[in-house]
């Protein structure tokens, strides 16, 4: 079946003109093996000063002219659809998320991992975002699990299995770097399957591919592998290096992954990046358990004892195992000895804001911006920037539509990004109350009524009572109700 | 004495699978001797120990009771038993027998003595040699893995099997060579092979490998049944492929005149060059029912009448259509459907591609093989087959397959803070801190109203001259440096790195050995809970007596040393003693609850 | 450009070798206080900070418990500058222990300044008195002019079109070191004068100023007064105008001076006569770390070895001239070459490759300042690599020895030579070797030893 | 160009957010005596040390937002304020950041009280940390963007009123958020009693946790250990935070433990095991956790 893959070696999907442009380099990249070096006109030891595809820099405005193109806020209309994108599913209600995440990267080493139109290689690209990645990933998850698995020769192999510490995994990946042979979905997904098969049912398994060939050789039938995977509850997600392919596309959409191709580098990053945030809990995957875990005390001064993790006497400093009395090095990690997860509360702490995620901000219409009887702040309510252009026509802003204070570009960002609370909402008391308990309240009066709509009205001014009582007064009623 | 020899009705076997010659098998000190009860078999065995390396033997209750002699050179030889306690008896010999040959073994080959030495090796499966010596070499490797198992699995604390259970991780390592995986048929069309030109004669080189070869077979039925048929009672093999090239040159230079020319006279040739009827007809019932994911265009491509070639030119030559001559074209769709069906058949051998011949007939096998089960799951095909049809089915006409997320309602995030504070402040040693309440004895107004008049009135003042008394400001420098200063006696402390070097060798070396069996010994007893079989029971009570035992030589150690290390080294123990301590006070506990618990299977969980 | 850093230390280094009594004079003014304060490295500022409000002396030990062991050597320089400008002084007690204790004239002029903020040293004029007071953009433009066509003045005073004030003899100070002149023919610049040109303003600054308050003396004005006025100034307000009364004469002269390289421009009222400090004048006493200071840069380089420079100033197109070709000249835009050629004379002249790239850098043009880099690395590059071209032959002064009497006198004399680390060459074949110069005589001594 | 900035910049050019803490029921009545130091006192101490840090560097920069018990907002920033209009009146009198502070300190206030809900306060009464913290990172975002010579950052919160428990996972968000951009939080508790929050910020980041013991020497401890800028704090050994103690106390009855059952949905923590989350209600199974750690490591036979 995995034959899609071959068909598609002659007519790719265009999931954009992205692919296109990669097919064209493509057939530059044969031209250049025949003559040697590319053909841009370019010396040698120009081509390095000379950026590539300058001309993609530029756009055409309306009239006719080119001029660069405003890449921040392309970056920033980008990072908006990102957030709605994530938030849609969640905006009815705060939702479950994998918070305890073992998740397997798989690297294609193909042949085709050697291609060039990602500068130097596709490979190399990779295994740089890949260490990225890996420490987003554990400084956003410190109670998850990474493993490493590369294919090459139509053979999965396991580089590193599943564990805490990124430096582990990183130094693995950086000395395992050739690709050669065909790659195999199959081969990898059923070693990954072997491997988290084993993790308890709390755990979220997951599986994020980094694909770069445009077919896979199996021994048998993938199919048969995806439901293999569905049905042991593993999330499949594939990011892609060349064109889109129907199999890859087909195992996200039966395990609830997401798949995405990327366009260039910057691209890549950004798609690999968003798999560091915890995915969204899928409801009939979701299993609530109590996990065991240990809160070791750090070691009293001039305390001597040889540690588990390097079998050197340590003074002072270290963790002892609250049930094995074992010393460990550093935190999270899982006792060498008996087994027990030890965490220390900071840990879990850096995961409740997944917890409690802060609303998407709402773009302050256009409209509002420049009729003048609306009088708006005039600074960003986080970095008191100017939200005024020099020619002082207002600028992009943003709203909380809880707090309704309005917010820059950046601070949008930085905020959902990175801070995880909204300025506004927290520098004022009385904004607080609603943010708990009172949504839910509404909503479950609203399900007696099963306006489902209407909630859908709610949830989009969520916060922000007033517009929502003038949309229906029905709420109305449960707005006081709540209060 | 009785020991001397052990006689036993057996039958002797060379796998595990085979019936097995029934006979009677005569143990003594020196060799074993088998005689078949049919005098004529060929069965006879005589075998002398000093060959055998060591036996393995199927566990208790399963359904054979097995004894597996192996040899130094690979192989060896399985005896069947009536019953187990037979089996035992002969096993405990044989174990005598060779840990007292083995005990004057030079010790080189010690690590793979020991290995086999325990004598209570249960074995959860056969062991296969090569994996015997994984685990050999590995011990031969490591010093300290080989000090450990003779440590315990030779004392029988721990079992073979427990011993390496533990260290899946190091035999994988190495196995991973022998990786299980099999690689799916090469994507890449080495069928249609290139020639290579030299320049000035005028001679055409193809060069075939077997990988090239067993894909042609793959793809090209005709020339298998060809080779299969001809090499080597017709012709040379050799011959066959100069032959086959030559066809494939005429079809690549595309003169369809010239193929069918030199097909006239020489019909081994034609096959080559004549559509192949055996995927004729394959194509022909495959349209019948289509899988649609996996054809281009199954019902022209490769029904034969038709020729345009979807403009898709083999090397970009155009190919000059004549009629007459067209049975001796393929195109190049055609070649890449039935090369993409032979991927996709993903049928790759369970062999190394040497000899062609034997290539030959492993595929024709497993073609036969292959028809035999066709009929068979038509059905699983048929299902296999709609599942394909929905997938294909356009993306804008499914239903979105988003499933449901799970909702979380938390009641209260105060709750996270309040695990935090109490202890926090703990730390920081004011017992009153924390959410002590500030009597504010005045309302809101009132409080802001004072407020107020401070800032003003400061406004009207400015800042009070000096800011701060000399005396005070001296006062905290002081403080802050003395506070300094004694925390930096702590620092300094911790700076000297490493204590065990500060140690003589011989102490160092004695602790990190008692250190590491701890290690191993606390290991298996904390993963060997919660105890939910009566095993599991024993092996415990086992680790724990062992554990008991090096109790007593750490304290000694302590003692042993000279008084200036005493104060490290006994530093460096203590903490060994508590794992302990916390290991036996774990087991007296959970065997607290499990005798509170009634007599029914414990399974407590800890 | 290393030679800025240092001028810039030089200055506080004039205040610094001051005699204590001078030293203790200029800390009664608060401005002086405040400046030299900023001109200490991190770690002192924070002892001076927290010695503020500390009457009693202070024991070094205990400012070393603070001190981590990777720290020492910055905790010295720390200390060391501060006796130096006497902000600490030092007290040893019978026990050898030496103590701080901040200089009082510093702490309390410190102290009142944290009490009662930054006072202005003279109230500027009302605004009814003051007419047509320029705008600062004016200022800034007027405090640039003046101060290149005094550098164009300094550099070819053939090519100056408005003569300054400055005495032939002052200039003549200035011009010390930066210009050579062999009799009869134009002087041409040194090589100091080169690098000079190709320092930022403020760097130039410095020197100048330097220059001007080392040879006060001989004008008969205290070096002492004329650092403390000078710092003073910088501490007036850009764009606000003061009244000249409240100057002594001494001072009024030297603003004419000061006039002329652009720190205070001076107007006339109707009765009242005023000066308004310049961006200049106030940037004197910041350590020149102030990125303020730095103008817009008006150079493009392109990967082609060519230069655009949008510029009108003669000044600018003469440095250019230093190490370009320059080709065309319009209106606003001076379009040059960087050949080997151009590189090399500026080589020869004694302007290194660095100070080349780092003038590009600095003056780059804003649209392409944002980009890194921001001079194309192959034209830096090359550049690097044309100079290196230069000193592939190094030349070391040396003296041949030949015509030994014996094979084995000949190999002591060479082992002789290698342990003094003076043998540059030999051949054993025909016994000669070259040594350094410098063991020369040495060398000389131990042969004429070897004879006897 | 690289090496040219840090020629032309010196390096310990520092922003200083400072966090103060204007809870008015701090600062007045009875309290007054739990903070030996008066509030104009304590004032003139603050406002004198922002002064030295300006002292210091002519580039320094000193940004002062209020923590509020109802709101928070920036009342001080000595960019904005640069060009010097010279408001004589106040001149010589005191500095002009000070008249400038108090002024915009005053309107804070009065706005502060509308805010508040009139009825009087309940027991404690906790300032809006979360919210000045929060804002303190959004502007340190926008110096770091400002390009590659910018002052080094660092935070410094005066706190005095309680900790608000509602706040918790807010906070605790802005010191991740501070870690990972490497700006240190240095905490001056002038309060009666320690802070929780702000101990594990300072610990956190590495910056500097500091209850004084004489409150009127607060200049002191201000300069001596939170003036140093992060340059100098390479070198120097500045007061080390107690080790804080990183034990978890249980959900259910608030007792510290070393060994518990954490929610795999909430990740909240219970003593004991429970068939259902008291937190977010879902519910569980059999505890796993150790068995299942174990689990993966046992392949022993089981006759």
């Amino acid at each position: 079946m995995s034959g899609i893959g071959i068909e598609r070696r002659f007519e790719p999907r265009k999931t954009n003109n992205g692919d296109e442009r990669r097919l064209a380099v493509d057939g530059e990249e044969e031209e250049e093996d025949d003559d040697g070096g590319n053909g841009k006109g370019l010396e040698a030891w120009e081509r390095a000063y000379a950026d590539e595809r300058s001309w993609e820099s530029l756009q055409e405005d309306e009239s006719g002219l080119l001029r660069p193109i405003d890449s921040k806020t392309l970056h920033h209309a980008q990072y908006r659809r990102r957030l709605r994108s994530l938030y849609s599913s969640s905006t009815t209600s705060r939702i479950q998320k994998g918070l305890i995440r073992y998740l397997y990267i798989v690297i294609d080493l193909s042949r085709a991992a050697a291609d060039m139109d990602f500068r130097p290689s596709r490979m190399v690209v990779v295994a740089k975002h890949a260490e990225v990645f890996i420490r987003e990933f554990f400084d956003q998850n410190p109670l998850s699990h990474i493993g490493l698995v590369t294919i090459k020769d139509g053979v999965a192999q396991c580089l590193t299995d599943l564990g805490g510490s990124p430096e582990y995994h990183v130094k693995a990946l950086m000395g395992k770097l050739e690709c050669s042979g065909d790659s195999s979905l199959q081969n990898a997904l059923d070693l990954v399957h072997g491997y988290l098969n084993q993790i308890p049912s709390y755990g979220h398994r997951e599986v994020l591919i980094l694909y770069s060939a445009l077919s896979t050789c199996d021994p048998g039938d993938v199919m048969e592998t995806i439901q293999k995977c569905k049905k042991s509850k593993i999330r499949c997600s594939v990011v892609g290096l060349s064109a889109e392919i129907y199999i890859c596309k087909h195992l996200c959409e039966e395990t609830g992954g997401s798949y995405t191709v990327a366009l260039d580098e910057s691209h890549f990053k950004e798609l690999l990046l968003e798999h560091a945030p915890p995915p969204p809990a899928i409801a009939e995957f979701a299993v609530a358990n109590l996990i065991k875990m240990g809160f070791p005390q750090r070691a009293a001064e001039g305390v001597v004892s040889i540690c588990v993790c390097h079998k050197e006497a340590k003074v002072g400093g270290g963790y002892t195992c609250p049930r094995c009395k074992a010393r460990v090095c550093e935190l999270p990690t899982e006792c060498g000895i008996c087994g027990l997860t030890l965490v220390s509360s900071p840990h879990l702490a850096r995961s409740y804001h997944h917890l409690f995620p802060i609303t998407p901000f709402d773009e302050v219409p256009s409209s509002l911006l420049n009729n003048p009887q609306h009088r708006l702040p005039r600074f960003c309510f986080g970095c008191r920037q100017s939200l005024l252009h020099p020619g002082n026509k207002s600028s992009f802003r943003a709203a909380c539509p809880k707090c309704n204070q309005h917010f820059c570009i950046d601070c949008d960002i930085y905020i959902h990004e990175s801070l995880h609370n909204c300025p506004g909402c927290e520098s004022l008391r009385h904004s607080k109350t609603p943010r708990f308990e009172s949504h839910g309240t509404i909503f479950a009066a609203l399900e007696v009524l099963n306006m489902q709509d209407l909630k859908r009205g709610v949830v989009s001014h969520m916060g922000c009572w007033a517009l929502a009582c003038t949309v229906f007064d029905s709420v109305l009623k449960f707005k006081i109700l709540t209060d | 004495m009785a020991a001397g020899q052990v006689v036993m009705r057996a039958k002797y076997k060379t796998s595990v699978k085979d019936p097995g010659i029934p006979g009677v098998l005569k143990m003594t000190w020196d060799k074993f001797i088998f005689t078949p009860n049919d005098p004529r078999s060929s069965g006879k065995l005589d075998v002398g120990f000093k060959s055998i390396k060591g036996h393995m033997f199927s566990k208790e209750g399963s359904k054979k009771a097995l004894l597996n002699l192996t040899q130094y050179q690979g192989g060896g030889y399985i005896f069947e038993f009536d019953k187990f306690p037979d089996r035992d008896v002969c096993r405990d010999f044989v174990g005598k027998v060779l840990g007292k040959l083995q005990s004057v073994v030079p010790s080189g080959q010690d690590a793979k003595v020991v290995s086999e030495r325990s004598p209570a090796t249960v074995q959860d499966e056969q062991l296969s040699p090569e994996e015997m010596e994984r685990r050999i070499k590995l011990l031969r490797d490591a010093s300290e893995l080989q000090k450990l198992h003779k440590e315990f699995v030779i004392t029988g604390i721990l079992t073979e099997a427990e011993f390496w259970a533990t260290r899946k991780k190091l035999l994988d390592v190495d196995g991973s060579k022998t990786s299980k995986q099999r690689v799916g048929f090469k994507s890449a069309m080495l069928a249609d092979v290139r020639p290579l030109t030299d320049g000035r004669t005028n001679k055409v080189t193809f060069s075939l490998t077997p990988e090239i070869i067993h894909q042609i077979f793959a793809e090209k039925p005709a020339v298998h049944q060809a080779y299969l048929n001809f090499v080597p009672s017709k012709m040379s093999e050799k011959d066959f492929w100069t032959k086959y090239c030559r066809a494939e040159y005429l079809h690549r230079t595309k003169n369809a005149v010239a193929a069918a020319a030199e097909a006239a006279e020489d019909e081994e040739l034609a096959v080559f060059l004549k559509d192949d009827d055996i995927l004729a007809q394959e194509a022909r019932q495959k349209i019948r029912r289509v899988d649609p994911t996996l054809d281009m265009e199954a019902d022209e491509g490769d029904d034969y009448m038709h020729l345009l070639d979807h403009g898709i030119l083999r090397d970009g030559i155009k190919e000059t259509t004549d009629l007459q001559y067209e049975l001796y074209k393929r195109t190049l769709s055609q070649d890449l459907n039935r090369h993409a069906a032979v991927v996709l058949e993903g049928r790759a051998l369970e062999m190394e591609l040497g000899d062609t011949r034997t290539v030959a007939e492993a595929l024709a096998r497993s073609k036969q093989a292959e028809l035999a089960t066709k009929i068979s799951d038509e059905n699983a095909y048929q299902e296999r087959l709609e599942r394909a049809s929905r997938m294909t089915e356009i993306e804008d006409l499914q239903a979105p397959r988003t499933l449901p997320f799970a909702p979380l309602c938390i009641k209260d995030p105060r709750e996270y803070f309040d695990s935090q504070q109490a202890n926090a402040l703990k730390a920081l040693g004011d017992a009153v801190a924390g959410t002590r309440p500030m009597n504010c004895t005045l309302s809101t107004e009132e409080a802001y109203g004072s407020f107020r008049e401070l800032i003003s009135e400061m406004r009207a003042a400015g800042l009070s001259d000096p800011v701060v008394k000399p005396e005070v400001s001296l006062k905290v420098l002081n403080g802050l440096t003395q506070h300094l200063s004694s925390t930096k006696y702590n620092l300094g402390k911790s700076a000297q790195e490493s204590v065990l070097d500060t140690l003589p060798k011989s102490t160092k070396e004695e602790l990190l050995h008692h250190w590491t069996s701890i290690q191993e010994l606390l290991k298996h007893f904390w993963s060997s809970y919660p105890i939910t079989t009566s095993y599991l029971y024993d092996k415990v009570s086992r680790i724990k007596d062992a554990m008991s035992h090096i109790y007593p030589k750490l304290q000694e150690i302590k003692e042993s040393v000279q008084s200036d290390f005493r104060h490290q080294v006994s530093l460096l123990v203590q903490p060994m003693l508590q794992a302990l301590d916390a290991a036996f006070a774990h087991y007296d506990a959970d065997l607290q609850k499990r005798s509170t618990r009634s007599g029914d299977r414990p399974n407590g969980f800890v | 450009m290393p030679q800025v850093k240092i001028i810039a230390k030089n200055f506080m280094d004039m205040v610094a070798a001051l005699p204590a009594l001078k030293l203790d004079m200029l800390y009664d003014n608060g401005f002086i206080c405040e400046a030299v304060l900023r001109s200490l490295p991190p770690l002192a500022k924070k002892y001076v900070l927290q010695m503020l409000y500390i009457d009693n002396s202070i024991p070094a030990k205990s400012m070393e418990e603070w001190v981590l062991a990777e720290g020492l050597s910055k905790h010295k320089n720390a200390i060391d500058r501060l006796t130096q400008l006497r902000v600490f002084l030092e007290t040893v007690d019978r026990k050898k222990e030496t103590s701080y204790i901040l200089n009082p004239k510093f702490q309390s002029n410190l102290r009142k300044y944290l009490m009662y903020g930054g006072v202005s040293p003279r109230e500027p004029m009302p605004s009814s008195v003051t007419v047509r007071l320029p705008s600062l953009e004016d200022l800034e433009a007027y405090a640039l002019e003046q101060w290149e066509s005094f550098l164009l003045q300094l550099i070819s005073p053939s090519q100056a079109d408005k003569p300054t004030n400055f005495s032939s003899s002052v200039m003549k100070v200035f011009q010390r070191g930066l210009l050579s002149q062999r009799d009869k023919e134009a002087p041409r610049l040194t090589e100091k004068g080169f690098q000079f040109l190709l320092m930022d303003t403020n760097a130039q600054l410095w020197y100048i100023i330097r220059e001007y308050i080392s040879n006060s003396e001989d004008r008969g004005v205290d070096s002492a007064d004329l650092i403390s006025f000078l710092l003073e100034l910088s501490f007036h307000v850009a764009g606000e105008a003061y009244n000249l009364n409240t100057l002594t004469e001494v001072q009024r002269n030297t603003f004419k001076d000061l006039a002329d390289l652009g720190l205070v421009k001076l107007q006339q009222g109707r009765k009242e006569s005023w000066f308004i400090p310049t961006k200049l004048a106030t940037n004197l006493s910041v350590s020149l770390s102030d990125s303020s200071s730095r103008k817009q840069g008006f150079v493009v380089v392109e990967t082609n070895f060519r230069t655009y420079a949008y510029s009108s100033s003669k000044l600018h197109c003469e440095i250019l001239r230093l190490f370009s070709r320059v080709e065309y000249q319009l209106p606003n835009l001076i379009v040059g070459a960087i050949t080997k050629e151009s590189l090399y004379s500026a080589f020869q002249n004694g302007i290194s490759s660095e100070q080349i790239i780092s003038f590009l850098q600095q003056n780059a043009h804003p649209r392409v300042a944002e980009r890194t880099p921001s001079v194309p690395e192959n034209v830096t590059d090359q550049i690097r690599l044309w100079e290196t071209d230069l000193n592939r032959v190094e030349m070391t002064p040396a003296h041949l020895y030949d015509e030994f009497p014996s094979k084995d006198v000949f190999e002591a004399a060479c082992d002789y030579a290698r342990d003094n680390g003076g043998l540059l060459w030999d051949d054993s074949k025909r016994m000669r070797l070259v040594v350094k110069a410098e063991i020369h005589m040495q060398m000389r001594e131990y042969l004429r030893r070897q004879k006897q | 160009m690289a090496s040219i900035p840090s020629k032309l910049y010196s390096d310990d050019v520092s922003l200083l957010m400072l966090l103060l803490d204007t809870n008015p029921f701090l600062w007045t009545g009875a309290n007054t005596t739990t903070t030996s130091l008066p509030f104009p006192g304590f004032l003139t101490h603050v406002l004198s040390f922002l002064n030295s840090i300006l002292l210091l560097n002519q580039l320094n920069q000193v940004v002062v937002i209020a923590t509020g018990v109802n709101s928070c907002d920036y009342i001080y920033d000595s960019s904005s304020s640069l060009q010097k209009t010279a408001d004589s009146s106040e001149n010589g009198r005191m500095p002009i950041l000070c008249s400038r502070l108090l002024s915009k300190l005053e309107e804070f206030v009065i706005e502060d009280e509308r805010l508040s809900k009139d009825d009087s306060p309940e027991g404690i009464v906790s300032s809006l940390l979360s919210g000045s913290l929060s804002l303190a990172l959004c502007y340190i975002q926008r110096v770091f963007r400002s390009g590659p010579l910018h002052p080094q950052p660092r935070i410094l919160c005066l706190q005095g009123s309680p900790d608000g428990p509602e706040q918790y996972v807010a906070i605790m968000n802005a010191i991740f958020s501070a870690q990972r951009s490497m700006v240190p939080i240095d905490s001056c508790v002038i309060g009666a009693q320690h802070s929780a929050f702000l101990q594990q910020a300072s610990y956190i980041t590495g910056g500097v946790y500091l209850k004084p013991q004489l409150p009127d020497g607060l200049f002191q401890y201000l300069s001596t250990v939170f003036a140093t800028d992060l340059l100098s704090r390479n070198f120097l050994r500045l007061p080390k935070p107690v080790g804080v103690d990183f034990r978890a106390s249980c959900f259910c009855h608030k007792k510290t433990i070393d060994m518990g059952y954490i929610c795999s949905v909430c990740l909240s923590i219970f003593c004991k095991h429970h068939k259902k989350c008291s937190t977010c209600g879902s519910v569980f199974g059999q505890a796993l956790g150790d068995t299942s750690s174990t689990d993966r490591k046992r392949k022993t036979p089981e006759t």
